[in-house]
């Protein structure tokens, strides 16, 4: 019953979106649709998975978006590209699912052959095998971590490629120029600089308490790293970059995200060297699940530092970005300023 | 009960999205997705209990601070002078509507 | 059987609501929230088929015997950080363009490289009657 | 015991939904963006608060009780930050409560 | 340590990129990915020596057996493209150094390197695995990756090019996506050796059907076929120089790689070629990709678009191959992936030789430049005629299979079509050669040097390679036949 009134709410949100010319009322929907589907994602079950698309789909990617339409503007040319072709491959493929489900097994239904075959292995033999009380955690860093790792490779690749095409090369004596354009909103704002700062330990705490708690409750690696460069980036927001830089110094977070893939990747490197396969985390220690217990503790290590860092980056370079298109145009009024 | 309060804030949350996507100004939708994300958490910790785990509440507590953050992140990237006059919001959505 | 598939339907819609954005609209930002939306549905999807019906989420705890299937759950954490991950990428690319191009519009940017070509084109014309 | 507590949680969860949803129809109805913001910012902070406190009363152990009392505390504090915030970059950048414009008319008029 | 061959395969390229993060200096960044690269290379050929020796590897990663665990299974197919995937990288970053200082701005040198190493890896993932969800994180990550490395190019073109092929490479991954996950809810696994046991069950439903149409659909979109390829010429003729040899060499194949383990090993050869009409839809867009791209080839101004556009045609061919559906149109199409991928990477690599002198590409800078660059231009000439199919190049040895497979069947029209098609590209060969050789140098223009050694070594190592396996063919043909026999289940 939950589903379906949420489901109906995403349809509606979803129109809404295609019909909206306005971007910055798309990303506001954006952001509720982000929120739906996480509730969603409660509704089925999925604790884990709700939890990063709240911090990712609601949280992180409205705020680049946001970002990026601050550079671009905000408005959509009205002019369609030739929608009738794109209607009807639309509907085709769209025809073409439907078709397909009417074969499936009906929703939520225990005997389907996905919950017969290979999951209730990983349901019965995480208390033994890997110690974990949360199966998630257990199939994401145990038996399916190679995938995971693959997921931290995409993540640093995906910081890496931003840098490669954003990257400015910082000049320091501009940066005394720079701070009368970006700073202007702190000076207005003290109360929700105050309560930011009331908030940041908080925040910064919670992400350790989340990296920490993956293993008994929805957490990890993953959504820790999220949430710490939230507050980061929420930091950013208020105090500014230079601020922020000088606190998070930008080598040192590419160094940061360099060693959680090494981290997780040694992992694999010394259960080799012990005598197992790659990632094996049984013989890290003499009692197998002890050593389950240190691999898995190691990787979540591994990718929260890689995650929370890769987002730093990200942010810090869009934001950069920004700075530098403003700083631009600060100068060439003052230019054209000083030639009338 | 708690049935009972889930369906309120289902209606809250109804009428929140109505006037996300009417608008018209853009504070009114920034507002709108607001108050939404209140309602969420609402509903998080709501379906945690009328599920029989209430034990993932922790989601609800990342829900408020996703929430916060992003609403600062808004005004933060509104206040520029490229947002500043929205081009005519009113006067597209009536053409829409 | 409606109800017991109308769930995946949804999903279905959700997902071409998505897919169209991308293909029909021309804004550049707007082609990347559809791929989000895109992606999203699909990760609907994937969740809507771990469920079970009486599971409860798949953390081990006394008292509970049924769970919902935990694979789709992993799977789709994974998609997720590949999704942010797209779509920073997609919107760096977009900040470039900009730069670049002065436009974020399809078919301003087509039009803008076909000029180009032509240009080009002249010139080594001229070149080469010279 | 048992009853009192649970009564007193449906009655907080009832009040709580009451305003929630008067809330809603608050942000739907009501003219102009301040007095929508006035019916979001009051109803909504007094609600959660009251279905979180509802909630409490359900709550089967300290952990989650404790859980709860932190998702309030975080509640009360974003909620009136946020509509501070709010109406103060809507004020900066010039919008104008619609009472305050139609006595503008009056007086150009 | 052998038996860990095939993850080692994939990590020490992957290791490798983190570390590049750590050096920083260019020059040893540099010299340490060609390093990384080399050293997969010789465990690929250690792979390829066991799996000819004893079958099939298989490796368990975490120690949990294969529906549960993620699986490397390495059959000669995968021996096959992994060998090609790394001596090409290999030979390729040899020039890399020397190539992008005139491209790509000093500070961004080590990021390049890293995203190269990424992109590898993505490649060797998605070859190796044998999990059809891992090929989905591998296969995104050498995408974003080569999203990057295209952007990098310096024209602005470049940007719209690397934004059109995210947005339909993205959707194809999407599709992907959708697909296994309607294969998964119709077996319970995602274990490619299980499925190809499960699915037979399940075959007659819709649900299998709709799955198997987004799989090929999607990776349809990667491999650039006849008519999603749109997004291909601009992506080659922008992206730097090294990333256009890179890709041109490998991408395509490793899609095709992919086509094939979906078609003949996933879905089974009689799911794939009974219940659809595939045979006729890859004959029918193979053909017409042949014509349409090999006649827009001969259109083009700029020489990258040029052969751009004759990779395309080239997939033609592959999928006219595939589309036999026999041992020895597969053979063909293996020998063609392994030759394109020899002539593709010379061709490319001798054109970033004329970039790095020329800075130019278009086909009038090309002027006389047969007396100027003649190492270069011989090169691009050798390059060319393979690509017609002249005998005692490897072009000869594919084309002459592929119609002998074609012949087999009884469908001479198309190989009729086939020849018609390599005169198409005796037209667009041509026309270069004919400019650089027989027309004199434009007034006006300075005259440039040979191309520096470091370009002429792996130029001239690939163009060799073209000739020497176009005359002893024992080697290519016998592992093509091989990997060929193995689809079809047939032990060798």
């Amino acid at each position: 019953m939950i589903d379906i009134v949420l489901l109906t709410l995403l349809m509606v949100v979803a129109f809404a979106i295609i019909k909206m010319k306005d971007l910055f009322s798309v990303i506001m929907l954006l952001g509720i649709y982000g929120l739906l589907s996480a509730s969603f994602f409660v509704a089925m079950d999925a604790v884990d998975v709700a939890f990063t698309e709240a911090a990712v789909g609601a949280g992180i990617s409205t705020l680049l978006i946001l970002l990026v339409i601050t550079m671009t503007g905000r408005s959509e040319n009205t002019t369609r590209h030739k929608p009738l072709l794109a209607l009807l491959v639309v509907v085709f493929t769209g025809a073409l699912l439907i078709y397909g489900t009417l074969d499936m097994p009906y929703f939520g239904s225990a005997d389907a052959p996905i919950n017969n075959h290979v999951a209730p292995r990983y349901i019965n033999g995480s208390m033994e095998e890997i110690g974990i009380p949360n199966i998630v955690t257990s199939v994401l860093a145990s038996y399916r971590a190679f995938d995971t790792f693959g997921e931290v490779v995409v993540i640093f690749t995906a910081g890496i490629g931003v840098l490669a095409l954003l990257s400015v090369v910082p000049r320091p004596e501009d940066s005394k120029k720079i701070t009368p354009v970006n700073d202007s909103m702190h000076e207005q704002y003290l109360v929700i600089r105050v309560v930011t700062k009331i908030l940041l330990p908080f925040i910064l705490l919670f992400a350790l308490y989340v990296q920490f708690h993956g293993d008994f409750g929805p957490g990890g690696g993953f959504q820790a790293g999220v949430i710490f460069s939230a507050a980061i980036i929420l930091y950013t927001m208020l105090f500014g970059l230079n601020t922020a830089r000088k606190v998070m110094n930008q080598s040192v977070v590419q160094l940061i995200a360099a060693m959680g893939v090494l981290l997780y990747a040694c992992v694999g490197v010394v259960s080799l060297l012990n005598g197992g396969n790659f990632f094996d985390y049984n013989v890290l220690s003499n009692d197998p699940v002890a050593g389950q217990h240190l691999g898995v503790l190691l990787i979540e290590w591994g990718v929260g530092c890689t995650v929370a860092s890769v987002m730093i980056i990200i942010f810090f370079s869009f934001a950069g970005r920004r700075e530098m298109q403003q700083h631009n145009k600060y100068v060439d009024n003052k230019d054209q300023e000083s030639s009338l | 009960m708690l049935i009972a309060a889930t369906l309120a804030i289902f209606i809250a949350m109804i009428l929140a999205i109505i006037r996300g996507i009417i608008g018209p100004t853009l504070y009114d939708r920034i507002l709108a997705v607001n108050m939404f994300g209140t309602k969420t958490v609402l509903l998080i910790s709501l379906l945690g209990f009328v599920m029989g785990r209430p034990e993932f509440l922790d989601i609800a507590i990342v829900y408020a601070l996703i929430n916060f953050i992003s609403v600062i992140g808004v005004l933060r990237y509104s206040d520029t002078n490229k947002l500043k006059h929205p081009p005519s919001d009113e006067n597209s959505l009536d053409k829409e509507s | 059987m409606i109800m017991d598939l109308f769930n995946y339907w949804v999903v279905v819609v959700l997902m071409m609501s998505g897919f169209y954005i991308v293909i029909a609209h021309g804004n550049l930002i707007k082609k990347m929230v559809g791929l989000t939306i895109f992606q999203t549905s699909v990760f609907i999807f994937y969740i809507s088929m771990a469920k079970v019906e009486g599971g409860t989420a798949p953390i081990l705890a006394e008292s509970i015997s049924q769970h919902s299937n935990p694979l789709p759950h992993v799977l789709i954490l994974t998609a997720i950080v590949v999704g942010i991950a797209t779509t920073a990428l997609g919107l760096a690319l977009v900040v470039r363009i900009k730069e670049s191009y002065g436009s974020i519009e399809e078919e301003d940017i087509q039009q803008l490289d076909e000029q180009a070509q032509v240009e080009s084109e002249q010139k080594t014309a001229n070149g080469n009657q010279v | 015991m048992d009853i009192i507590i649970n009564i007193s949680g449906a009655l907080c969860l009832i009040i709580g939904s009451f305003l929630c949803i008067s809330g809603g129809i608050g942000i739907l109805r009501f003219p102009d963006f301040y007095t929508r913001m006035h019916a979001v910012g009051v109803t909504d902070t007094l609600g959660a608060g009251m279905v979180l406190i509802g909630l409490m009363f359900y709550s089967p152990d300290f952990l989650i009780f404790s859980k709860l009392v932190m998702i309030l505390l975080l509640t009360l504090l974003i909620g009136p930050t946020t509509s501070h915030v709010l109406a103060k970059a809507a004020m900066h950048n010039g919008l104008m409560p619609e009472l305050a414009q139609n006595d503008n008319n009056k007086n150009m008029d | 340590m052998i038996s860990h061959l095939p993850v080692l395969q994939v990590i020490v390229p992957l290791m490798a990129a983190p570390l590049c993060l750590l050096l920083k200096r260019p020059q040893l960044v540099w010299l340490f990915s060609l390093f990384a690269s080399a050293i997969a290379f010789i465990i690929s050929i250690l792979l390829l020596q066991h799996v000819m020796t004893s079958g099939v590897i298989s490796y368990e990663l975490g120690g949990w057996k294969a529906p549960w665990g993620i699986e490397y299974r390495i059959d000669k197919l995968n021996a096959f493209l992994l060998l090609i995937i790394t001596a090409i990288s290999t030979v390729v970053l040899i020039a890399a150094q020397t190539s992008l200082e005139k491209e790509i701005p000093k500070e961004k040198h080590t990021l390049f390197y890293i995203l190269y190493l990424l992109s590898l890896t993505g490649m060797l993932g998605i070859v190796s695995t044998g999990d059809a969800f891992n090929v989905f994180v591998f296969l995104e990550i050498s995408s974003l990756s080569a999203y990057a490395l295209i952007a990098l190019g310096n024209d602005r073109r470049a940007l719209w090019a690397s934004y059109q092929y995210l947005i339909m490479g993205t959707i194809g991954a999407t599709f992907i996506l959708i697909g296994i996950g309607l294969m998964y809810q119709m077996t319970g696994t995602l274990n490619m050796e299980d499925l190809s046991q499960r699915l037979p069950q399940v075959a007659q439903t819709r649900t299998v059907f709709t799955a198997f149409v987004f799989v090929i659909v999607g990776v349809c979109l990667k491999l650039a076929l006849f008519p999603l390829h749109l997004w291909l010429p601009n992506a080659y003729a922008y992206a730097p120089s090294i990333v256009t040899v890179f890709f041109a060499a490998t991408a395509t194949k490793v899609a095709i790689y992919l086509l094939i383990r979906f078609t003949f090993t996933v879905f089974g050869l009689s799911f794939s070629f009974a219940t659809l009409p595939l045979q006729g839809l890859f004959l029918t867009l193979g053909l017409a990709g042949i014509f349409v791209a090999s006649s827009a080839a001969i259109y083009q101004k700029n020489v990258k678009h040029v052969f751009a556009y004759s990779s395309i045609a080239q997939v033609g061919y592959i999928m006219v191959g595939i589309s036999t559906s026999t041992v020895t149109g597969l053979t063909a199409t293996l020998l063609h992936m392994f030759n394109h991928a020899l002539m593709k990477s010379a061709i490319f690599l001798a054109l970033g030789a004329v970039v790095y002198r020329m800075g130019t590409i278009q086909l009038s800078s090309f002027h006389g430049l047969g007396r100027q660059m003649p190492l270069t231009m011989a090169a691009i000439t050798i390059g060319g005629l393979s690509l017609i199919g002249m005998p005692l190049t490897v072009g000869f040895v594919s084309k002459w299979y592929l119609l002998i497979a074609l012949i087999e069947q009884g469908w001479w029209p198309v190989a009729v079509l086939i020849l018609l098609g390599s005169l198409l590209a005796v037209v667009y060969v041509w026309r270069i050669v004919e400019v650089a050789y027989f027309k004199e140098p434009l007034a006006g223009s300075v005259p440039v040097k040979e191309a520096p050694v470091m370009f002429l070594i792996p130029i001239w190592t690939l163009i060799i390679a073209n000739i020497y396996f176009g005359i002893d063919t024992r080697l290519s043909v016998q592992v093509a036949q091989l990997a060929a026999q193995s689809l079809f289940g047939m032990s060798p």
